[in-house]
């Protein structure tokens, strides 16, 4: 039985995530380097971590006639919502926060980096990263609603929308196997949220860092952070949502939790490095014409399944 | 708690919506907006609407967005780096609405208000659920129609362009004329 | 308790209303219309959880108003763009023609 | 300040470099962006993210202005290296590193003459920098377009242009894109005419979409990563549409000679040339293409293998591993079916309307779209991946010098360069990007007085 813990937990969650998020900066740079045929080496490991001192010594950017009260508050969002997520994920047998909409508070909190790049592109009163900001409104017109469609499958097929309980109900099949599109666009979803990836297009090389362009020092290192730390509470919560929670044989609950998310989180980053920039403007289409439908299908399947069994096939 | 939330909320609930009326970038404006709405919807939530309240947030934060990219569209001066102000009959406006507000005012203090009856459901989403889809259903049909109907209208009134326009006057023409090419090859 | 939900509910009506009057922009009216809506919001709320829990009337109300809104606001952008794009205005005084 | 010293000195282990390059500095270039790869530090995409600048070969006077804005807009702490020769790169790279790790002074950069510009910003905007003494007085100058507003370094339009002074017209359009005032019946309103904050207001055009957007005027380079030497397009967007495109020069010097093309040049003057040299080279020329396209695509992992591949090929010494990862690399970039889907139709150029503008050769082996031209690279490069060790001498009719061969007196990248603007027009940004990379235009075999192109 998955239980609320105590009010301090709170603060263990953006520990617990940042530790998450490092392992994947890490494997990050290591796939990078063997991309760019370089030796791999623990301090090839070790190399992202420095970014941290770096960017905290460096000069903050001012640029002219901007909104800064906007840009600091957009930046700030991004790693704000991404621990806010993760505040609803159960690990283990405990939970942060155990609410009976975990599923849609995880949605909208999400959301809020809608507003928060957006912001964050508004601000510095530049062109690059402005056309970075709308760029992350048309990707996410594009991508939010499959998304939806995706939790609500996994909801549905536990008849509820506490997180806890979705990972309860899939006691002899995971989510995973008998809702496969959902999971597919979930993990799509995860990408296009902490806009890495394929889903990198607002902060594109193009725009030569996009919503970036103009950020530095401390705000830098926030947006970064911010950005794993979304990649990292989309893993976690792709867990309990469609692999099981904390369930599996001989480990404690909170190993396989531990396990269970490590290995999304390194199917996240490997799977970033496979394809290239998929731009909003071909993606929207085909989001709004093929995904939607999809999922729509497959919360549908769900439902039917459930009204005709009362639970799993 | 209630209490305590409700103090820290609601006073930015009031003064955020009063905000968005006093900034001059639109962009401010519109997140000042979205705050007012944050707030109203956290206090939703301590008011045991889980649902509805995580609901508000998750849909205003997406609708101001989108509302912030027409405000710039269509606004002049959208950052607000000139001085100046857009009002008419600011001085009657504001003689109506403190009327307003203070017969509203009047009538929340002076009505007796009935005792609570009966106590909140476990689940207070689930009774959603039930009556939306049971005694409600008829509410629940009717919203849905509209905003179906609103999706048609929406789009009809705001793209200028027909389906003559795209695929030609026999509408044989194959792939259409867009400005842009879409992702499924059409 | 309830007065005080309840007075919060009035002022960001008012502070809406005020918005929608005074405002020359449509797309500035529509915040103030917005707002006023948020207000019936937390009024629905707060008469749900003070005076009728039991019933469900109360959140029905939200559901209809957060839907109210979302077609407000597509219509009302949806209209700003066709009148913008025939006309070239986005100020309810110079649409003003089209009350004949 | 103890723990600050600290942490610039952990930050410096692994500094961010912004390779500036020059036209005339491609050797530079390429030897820095190896040094980098190896060396495992990032290459940064803006002066936001770099602690080091390096400017690639020597500014001309064209480009100097626009590496000093970069320069301007790099944050504390931080070094700056000026590299001419590419066996200087390893040891400025030390260097620069040396110097912020021991946190040096800071010294101020040089305001040239044609910055007077910043100087109603830094009066409309000076609070801004309250508490902040950084020792960047230019700091919000400039680069707060990236780099693609220092553009404005090389062409100053003081009352010139759109009445627009060159400088600012990436940021006051930027966010000042509601309306244009002018023309509008304001009697009712109670506003202030004037200049928000020392910058111009955006006019308003006809668009698309029938909406009458406003304007915006970006110079796009000539410091962009990814980005061909020295060329600018001055557009003018609505939205990320763009309206007009108008492609220039920045900082070529006359006939330094193209560093791709060098092979070519030398058999022509009769020096001995083996043919794999020239083969390498050329497939060098074709791996930096793919890889600035693939990196503009956001094809990052391609990219760096590309770059790599770039580099065996430039270096001497037999390798029979080169020729099968050169084919692995293109036959894996050439069939990426999501890189065909997402640049299908995009920047045609169709090859009768090539001939028709009297384009021949260069144009129209640049036919197709941005797909057909990358795929093009591709092919090139596994028809040759076997003769790379090739020692027998250079035939120049056999094997064209990688854009093509010159037509009649022009140069194959004039000829890319003319066709720009045309192809641009209507794109939206990033499909600008792409056919700009797609095309990749070597400047340096460009002499300067030929070198403009418009469109309309």
């Amino acid at each position: 039985m998955v239980t609320s813990a105590p009010l301090w937990s709170v603060l263990v969650v953006p520990a617990l995530l940042a530790g998450f998020a490092t392992v994947a900066v890490a494997a990050d740079g290591l796939l990078a380097a063997r991309a760019a045929h370089r030796r791999v080496s623990p301090a090839v490991l070790a190399a992202p971590l420095a970014e941290v001192p770096r960017l905290l010594a460096a000069q903050r950017r001012v640029t002219p006639a901007a909104d800064t009260l906007l840009w600091r508050l957009g930046l700030a969002a991004v790693p704000v919502a991404g621990v806010l997520a993760a505040v609803v994920i159960p690990f283990g047998q405990l939970t942060a926060s155990r609410m009976s909409v975990g599923v849609v508070w995880f949605n909208a909190m999400e959301v809020l980096t809608w507003a928060g790049l957006w912001m964050a592109g508004w601000g510095p009163n530049a062109v690059l990263p402005l056309i970075g900001g709308y760029r992350f409104v048309a990707q996410g017109l594009a991508y939010e609603l499959p998304l939806m469609f995706a939790l609500i499958s996994a909801a549905a097929g536990a008849q509820s929308l506490d997180v806890a309980d979705i990972a309860g109900a899939q006691g002899h099949l995971w989510f995973a196997v008998w809702m496969p599109a959902a999971f597919a666009v979930y993990l799509a979803g995860v990408h296009a949220f902490s806009f890495l990836g394929p889903f990198g297009y607002p902060a594109g090389r193009d725009l030569a860092g996009g919503v970036a362009a103009e950020v530095s020092g401390p705000d830098r290192l926030m947006l970064e952070a911010g950005r794993w730390l979304l990649l990292t509470a989309g893993a976690g919560m792709a867990v309990p949502l469609f692999l099981g929670g904390g369930a599996g044989p001989l480990m404690p609950a909170w190993a396989w939790s531990a396990v269970k998310t490590l290995a999304v989180v390194l199917a996240l980053v490997w799977g970033r490095r496979r394809l290239p920039v998929i731009r909003a403007d071909r993606y929207a289409e085909l989001a709004w014409v093929v995904l939607i439908p999809v999922a729509i299908a497959q919360a549908l399947a769900v439902a039917l399944v459930v009204l005709t069994t009362g639970g799993t096939p | 708690m209630t209490t305590a939330v409700f103090w820290v909320l609601a006073p930015l609930a009031a003064a955020s919506g009063f905000m968005v009326f006093r900034f001059g970038s639109m962009a401010r404006a519109t997140i000042a907006l979205l705050v007012s709405f944050l707030a109203s919807g956290g206090l939703l939530i301590v008011l045991g609407l889980a649902y509805l309240g995580t609901v508000v947030i998750l849909m205003m934060v997406m609708e101001m967005v989108i509302m912030a990219v027409f405000m710039i569209a269509y606004m002049m001066n959208p950052a607000g780096l000139m001085p100046m102000a857009m009002f008419h009959n600011k001085r009657a406006s504001l003689a109506i609405s403190l009327t307003v507000f203070a017969l509203l005012a009047a009538g929340i203090f002076v009505t007796r208000w009935p005792r609570r009856a009966g106590t909140a459901p476990r689940d207070p989403t689930f009774r959603l659920g039930e009556a939306l889809m049971g005694p409600q259903m008829l509410t629940m049909v009717t919203l849905g129609v509209t905003l179906l109907a609103t999706m048609v209208g929406a789009v009809v009134l705001a793209t200028h362009r027909g389906r003559y326009d795209r695929f030609g006057d026999d509408l044989k023409r194959r792939p259409p004329t867009d400005p842009a090419r879409g992702g499924v090859g059409r | 308790m309830l007065q005080l939900f309840l007075l919060l509910a009035a002022g960001l009506f008012s502070i809406g209303l005020y918005g929608a009057l005074s405002q020359q922009s449509i797309v500035m009216i529509m915040m103030g219309l917005e707002l006023m809506l948020n207000g019936v919001i937390v009024a629905a709320g707060a008469f749900w959880h003070y005076l009728a829990p039991a019933s469900s009337a109360g959140q029905v109300i939200v559901v209809a108003v957060v839907v109210a809104m979302a077609v407000e606001m597509a219509m009302g952008f949806a209209v700003v763009t066709a009148i913008f794009r025939a006309r070239d205005v986005d100020m309810a005084d110079m649409a003003s023609d089209l009350k004949r | 300040m103890g723990l600050t010293r600290l942490l610039v000195r952990a930050g410096a282990a692994r500094p961010h470099v912004l390779v500036a390059a020059v036209p005339g500095g491609t050797a530079v270039r390429l030897a820095a962006e190896e040094q980098l790869r190896r060396r495992g530090w990032p290459a940064a995409l803006t002066p936001a993210d770099a602690d080091v600048l390096l400017v690639a070969g020597v500014p001309a006077p064209g480009i100097a202005g626009a590496v000093e804005a970069a320069w301007a807009a790099v944050p504390a702490p931080r070094a700056r290296a000026q590299v001419t020769s590419a066996g200087e790169v390893s040891a400025a790279l030390d260097a620069a590193r040396a110097e912020l790790a021991a946190g040096a002074p800071q010294h101020l950069p040089a305001m040239s003459g044609g910055h007077d510009a910043h100087e109603v910003i830094r009066g409309g905007h000076g609070g801004g920098m309250g508490g902040m003494d950084m020792g960047m007085p230019a700091a919000h100058g400039s680069g707060a377009v990236g780099d693609g507003d220092t553009g404005h370094g090389v062409h100053e339009m003081a009352g010139g242009h759109d009445a627009m002074s060159g400088g600012h017209e990436g940021h006051g359009t930027g966010d000042t894109s509601g309306h244009d005032m002018a023309g509008m019946d304001m009697g009712h309103m109670d506003m202030d005419m004037g200049t928000p904050a020392g910058l111009p207001m955006a006019r308003r055009g006809e668009d698309r979409d029938g909406l009458t957007l406003d304007r915006l005027h970006v110079p796009l380079g000539p410091l962009l990563p990814d980005w061909p030497a020295g060329l600018v397009i001055r557009l003018t967007m609505q939205g990320d549409v763009i309206q007009h495109a108008e492609a220039e020069t920045a900082g070529v010097a006359a006939d330094t000679g193209s560093f791709w093309t060098e092979p070519w040049r030398h058999a022509a003057a009769g020096e001995p040339v083996t043919t794999g040299a020239a083969v390498r080279r050329r497939s060098a020329a074709h791996l930096d293409s793919l890889a600035r396209f693939l990196s503009v695509a956001g094809w990052d992992s391609a990219a760096a293998a590309a770059r790599a591949l770039r580099d065996d090929a430039l270096g001497s010494g037999p390798s029979p591993r080169l020729g099968p990862a050169v084919r692995r690399l293109a036959r894996r970039v050439g069939r990426s079916r999501v890189l065909a889907w997402s640049t299908h139709g995009m920047g045609t150029l169709l090859p009768g309307e090539a001939a028709a503008t009297g384009m021949s050769a260069a144009a129209l082996s640049a036919g197709g779209d941005v797909t057909a031209r990358y795929r093009r690279w591709c092919r090139e490069l596994s028809d040759v991946a076997a003769v790379f060790d090739d020692a027998s001498p250079l035939d120049p009719a056999v094997l064209a010098p990688p854009r093509g061969r010159p037509d009649g007196t022009r140069a194959p990248s004039a000829v890319l360069l003319a066709a720009l603007p045309r192809l641009l027009e209507g794109a939206e940004f990033a499909a600008a990007r792409l056919i700009v990379a797609s095309l990749d235009p070597d400047l340096d075999e460009v002499s300067p007085a030929a070198g403009a192109g418009h469109g309309h």
